[in-house]
């Protein structure tokens, strides 16, 4: 079997069921692949490796793809893994909050992920407030405690699949605000990147095509894949993931491979408006599928 | 106030004092014996210091003594002046800075209050870790070889200084010195296999003049003494 | 035994007073009793994790407390190597973790190999520094011998000023224990699937509280296991 | 002045070399001279946000040195409180940030507060540990004086063990002003919106690598100029 | 080999030594004076260590020197035996254990060897530095004071055993008992006033027999040339 390093953007959860499923129901063994999984702590880890050639493929998110290719990692997008926005900005149900426009002169709590920010700023311009207008804090860690203490009136960076049920486990309801529904195009969460001289290799197509067809099942049997998913290691296995995993599977890419060229374009576009590239480069140079 | 002790010393399974029958009284008791006799363990045990030793009996003592020990315990972080008035510092008193300047005076030191005690010489240590047992001003001292780093000069006028400083207190020192011990001691003991003997102190008050021609016939006769045991 | 026992029982009863009176919300700080019920039932799960913490722990302080020494008694031969060495080894303690992972990874993979760094990390600092303290401290009058005896570099060290140093390099020592469970929970944020970090930055994020306090209460414990071991064998060589 | 400046020079020497054989790529370190100049145009940014680190520095540094001391003191008068206070302060260092900064932000909010107890929870430990350990160890002779004196606990400690204790109560300083700005940017991690820092992980996550090594440089000069700081002034005070 | 001392010693602004011109042959130099006069810094100066004066002149000295200083400098955490192999250690030369343990028999501490040096009295750590010179086998010796611990016979005995040890070799010695300066020095010399006096010495060999009548004399002359300057 050939091998093929695979770097998850962090430690394995449902986001990666597609990956997971199809290592544990050997996949990529009749693929002919061994995969190997390296979960980081630092999001931000996994394109520098990919980059260095450290690990062949990359998890990380379309957004810092174009931030990717301006600081010169030479990476290119060869699959998706999860196909839509995950991203929101939270807030407490029970709060103040109930539009974005009620964040106007309230704090927002955020974690890094690096492109939030614009997302965030994009959402709030939309409901005619001033960005200068809301005070933000990076709470790294802890999204969820900062608002279900109240120590911020909402968080941008939770994701709608997590987070929600964060909130009810500790007592509260959570309510999301969606970037796609708020001026942002939408965008792949989740994807794969290679270096470009790997773009084309066929254990990534392979590989692609074993979590595709992971995926698939999934989507006809989401009890049997929550099951082989929280088999992978005990840690899994608890009532969080569990909610999390009917929100999450539904949004699996089955066709891994395939690229929605209009929509990294567009993504692309959005983020010259925001200044935080000066141009968007040409879609074939970030990006290649089918 | 009465200063005794009583009983066998012991060292592991060796007896240091075998037959310990000590009552003090004010004046001066000199205690001679050879080298790792047991002296400074016998003072230790007086004023109530932990030593390697094991008392087998009674002590009584007073609370408040005073206590110069072989080595000069000076601390190097503190000046002279610091040093003098340590004592007075830990016992939670004061010593009134012209007390202390006199008898840093007193010692030959004048002048050097602000110096570190490394920047004395040997004999100029022994005289400050003096000078500090001095002015403790207790009821009971207890010197162990107090003057042993001085020459001859030097330590008869110190001799002189601690008589006077602690006249009517009741003394306890140790000394190599027959002469000193004679010339100080209104009792003087040998510690010699693991007994005390008594000698015969010299008649007339204290100190006995160097000139004393019964001074240096008493340290031949005692010296006599130590070499056949 | 009975006597040790008193501080652990008040921290708890405290931790379960300031928990009943509500004072912090239960996913902030979740009641003590709770927290040991998730230790009992996670034991198994905790129990492996923690297998592999010690593993790095072990290992990072053999590591790093010989570094530190072999650096501490370099730097004392020879001043040039302190000015060199001295300042790399202070700022090295100012790097993040997320600048050095991945430097650590590009160089040592993924396995053990970036934990036991960390601990290294972590515990060479404070042992070659407390130690090179302490041989720079022996007093004049010591190393009037060497002196006198025109002895070398390396015999002065060797003979005279490290026997005068032991106190100060227990003293560092004391310090770097400590740190070394913490090294390894760091280090296990450079990427890993296995460990006390990973376990508790995973409870952390699933807001399974319980298990990341159940995961962190053995963490302590591994500390302070660490802490009276090195004070019982330091004790024994008598310093 | 020119002795001091080789090690330094050396060092950059090696690191550009290190980039120049392509031994790590740019975006995971990059070269000297190109984070030299986003150093030098982005000079406003970070010194506006190293004035916020170096305020926390400077505001955890004291509160830790203070407590440190107090705590040390209060240790050595009364063993029970080090059998209470000892295993405390140990287990704090091992309290992984992510566990302490909700608890943190709920009793200090977002402002200057969690940073400054940051820096002073890494700060204290070094100090209250090597001065305690110092304060332990006066020779038996010296407490002699004590006993004599019936001195009581106190003007023991004062007059007898702190002097003697100092050497290692500096030890234990020098190591702790080492950690300052680290847990400064720690302390920044909870949650901040200024601060190296805050400006680092931002950096990090904008794939802005060179200036993320810029606003490390200034940590790591922040850390070193601490460390020389304090060197004289300990040696001025003979230690 | 020349041993040779040559100028002035400044301390501060104050002469310790006005004007120094001495040469050492083999044998003895005993060095008196008072208390704080500067004997120890001569020693040192001459032994090549740092020292708080200034030597104005110039110095010639054998490498290989034996010292013992005034204060015994054992180091805590070695054995008695440790700190008597310490200067051939130092030196990277070996102490055979036979020459190591009759040594410590010599200076009455057989079987002490495991021992810590604070298990020790303050006489026994006397002999202990003593023995580790008498190891050391340095053609020049100086010696601060090596016996002013001791009583009186095991301060005899000693004598004997140093003079015994070192015979042939260049020593000088720094003491403040006229009798031992008399009874072991080829030359006595009294620093006073800042100027190195040279006191006749005895006649006849070294040691002089404690029993000698001329001995006592000679001492008490030189005591009254002490007293008076
Ligand atoms: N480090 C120093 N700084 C300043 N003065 C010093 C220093 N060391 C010694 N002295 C002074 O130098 C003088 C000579 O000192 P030295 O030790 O040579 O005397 P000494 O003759 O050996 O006296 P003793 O018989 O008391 O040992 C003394 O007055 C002493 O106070
Ligand atoms: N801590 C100790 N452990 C074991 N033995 C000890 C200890 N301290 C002292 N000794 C021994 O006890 C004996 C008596 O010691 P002490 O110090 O009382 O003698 P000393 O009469 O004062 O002698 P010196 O005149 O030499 O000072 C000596 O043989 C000594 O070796
Ligand atoms: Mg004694
Ligand atoms: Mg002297």
């Amino acid at each position: 079997a050939e091998s093929l390093s695979v770097m998850l953007d962090w430690f394995v959860n449902p986001d990666h069921g597609p990956i997971i499923v199809a290592a544990e129901r050997g996949y990529f063994t009749e693929a002919g692949l061994d995969v190997t999984l390296i979960p980081p702590a630092d999001p931000s880890d996994p394109p520098k490796m990919a980059a260095a050639g450290q690990v062949d493929l990359a998890v990380s998110y379309q957004p810092q793809l174009y931030l990717q290719h301006a600081a010169g990692l030479g990476l290119k997008r060869v699959g998706t893994l999860i196909n839509a926005p995950l991203y929101c900005v939270m807030a407490d149900a029970a709060g103040p909050v109930h539009t974005m426009a009620d964040l106007r002169g309230r704090k927002v709590g955020y974690s890094l992920a690096g492109i939030e920010a614009a997302l965030m700023q994009r959402m709030l311009r939309h409901n005619g407030v001033d960005p200068a207008e809301v005070e933000t804090i990076n709470v790294n860690f802890a999204l969820t405690p900062a608002v279900a203490t109240g120590q911020v009136a909402a968080v941008s960076g939770a994701f709608r699949n997590f987070e929600l049920h964060q909130m009810a486990a500790v007592g509260h309801q959570g309510r999301c605000f969606l970037p796609e529904e708020n001026g942002v195009p939408a965008y792949d969460e989740l994807i794969y990147l290679a270096r470009a001289d790997l773009a084309h290799d066929d254990r990534i197509a392979r590989f692609l095509a074993a979590t595709g067809r992971a995926a698939a099942e999934i989507a006809a049997d989401p009890q049997a894949g929550w099951d082989t998913f929280r088999a992978h290691a005990a840690e899994l296995d608890d009532p969080l993931n569990a909610k999390a995993w009917p929100d999450t599977w539904p949004h699996f890419a089955r066709d891994p491979a395939a690229l929605d060229t209009a929509r990294y374009r567009d993504f692309g576009a959005f983020l010259v408006e925001t200044g935080l590239i000066p141009t968007a480069p040409p879609v074939e140079t970030i990006a290649v599928g089918k | 106030m009465t200063v005794a002790i009583a009983g066998q010393v012991w060292l592991g399974g060796r007896p240091l004092v075998a037959a310990l029958d000590l009552r003090l009284t004010p004046g001066w008791t000199c205690l001679l014996g050879a080298s790792g006799a047991g002296k400074s363990t016998l003072l230790r045990l007086l004023a109530g210091l932990p030593v390697a030793a094991r008392l087998e009996g009674t002590r009584q003592a007073p609370d408040r003594i005073g206590w110069m020990a072989q080595a000069d315990l000076l601390q190097p972080r503190l000046s002279v002046l610091g040093n003098l008035r340590l004592m007075a510092r830990l016992r939670g008193e004061p010593l009134p800075r012209p007390r202390a300047e006199a008898l840093l005076e007193a010692v030959g030191l004048a002048g050097r209050g602000a110096d570190r005690p490394e920047a004395l010489s040997g004999g100029e240590r022994q005289r400050l870790a003096l000078a500090r047992v001095l002015a403790d001003d207790a009821a009971l001292v207890a010197l162990d070889e107090p003057f042993s780093a001085l020459d001859v000069p030097t330590r008869a006028a110190m001799q002189d200084l601690a008589a006077a400083c602690l006249a009517g207190k009741t003394v306890v020192m140790v000394t190599h010195d027959p002469t000193e011990a004679l010339r100080l001691g209104d009792r003087v003991l040998l510690l010699q296999d693991a007994l005390l003997h008594e000698i015969p102190p010299l008649p007339g008050p204290r100190p006995v003049p160097l000139s004393d021609p019964g001074l240096a016939q008493a340290a031949a006769a005692l010296l006599a003494r130590m070499r056949r045991p | 035994m009975s006597a040790r026992i008193w501080p652990v029982l008040a921290i708890f009863a405290l931790w379960q007073a300031v928990c009943a009176a509500a004072l912090v919300p239960a996913f902030v700080l979740p009641p003590p009793l709770r927290v040991f019920e998730t230790l009992w039932h996670e034991r198994g799960l905790i129990g492996q994790h923690a297998l592999t913490t010690l593993a790095e722990t072990g290992a990072g302080l053999a590591l790093g407390i010989g570094l530190g020494v072999t650096l501490a008694l370099a730097m004392a031969l020879a001043p040039w190597l302190q000015r060199l060495i001295g300042p790399v080894l202070a700022g090295a303690q100012a790097l993040p973790v997320f600048v050095l992972a991945p430097v650590l990874v590009l160089w040592l993979g993924y396995g053990l190999g970036p934990k036991v760094a960390m601990v290294a990390l972590l515990v060479v600092f404070p042992v070659a520094s407390g130690l090179h303290d302490g041989l720079c401290a022996t007093p004049a009058a010591v190393l009037d011998l060497a002196r006198i005896a025109r002895a070398s570099r390396l015999r002065t060290l060797l003979w005279l000023r490290l026997p005068h140093a032991l106190p100060q390099g227990a003293a560092g020592l004391r310090i770097a224990v400590t740190y070394a469970p913490t090294g390894a929970v760091i280090g296990e944020w450079v990427g890993a699937s296995q460990g006390l970090g990973y376990l508790m930055l995973m409870a952390n994020a699933r807001m399974r509280i319980d298990l990341m306090f159940a995961a962190l209460l053995v963490i302590l414990a591994l500390t302070l296991l660490l802490n009276r071991l090195t004070d019982r064998a330091l004790a024994r060589a008598g310093l």
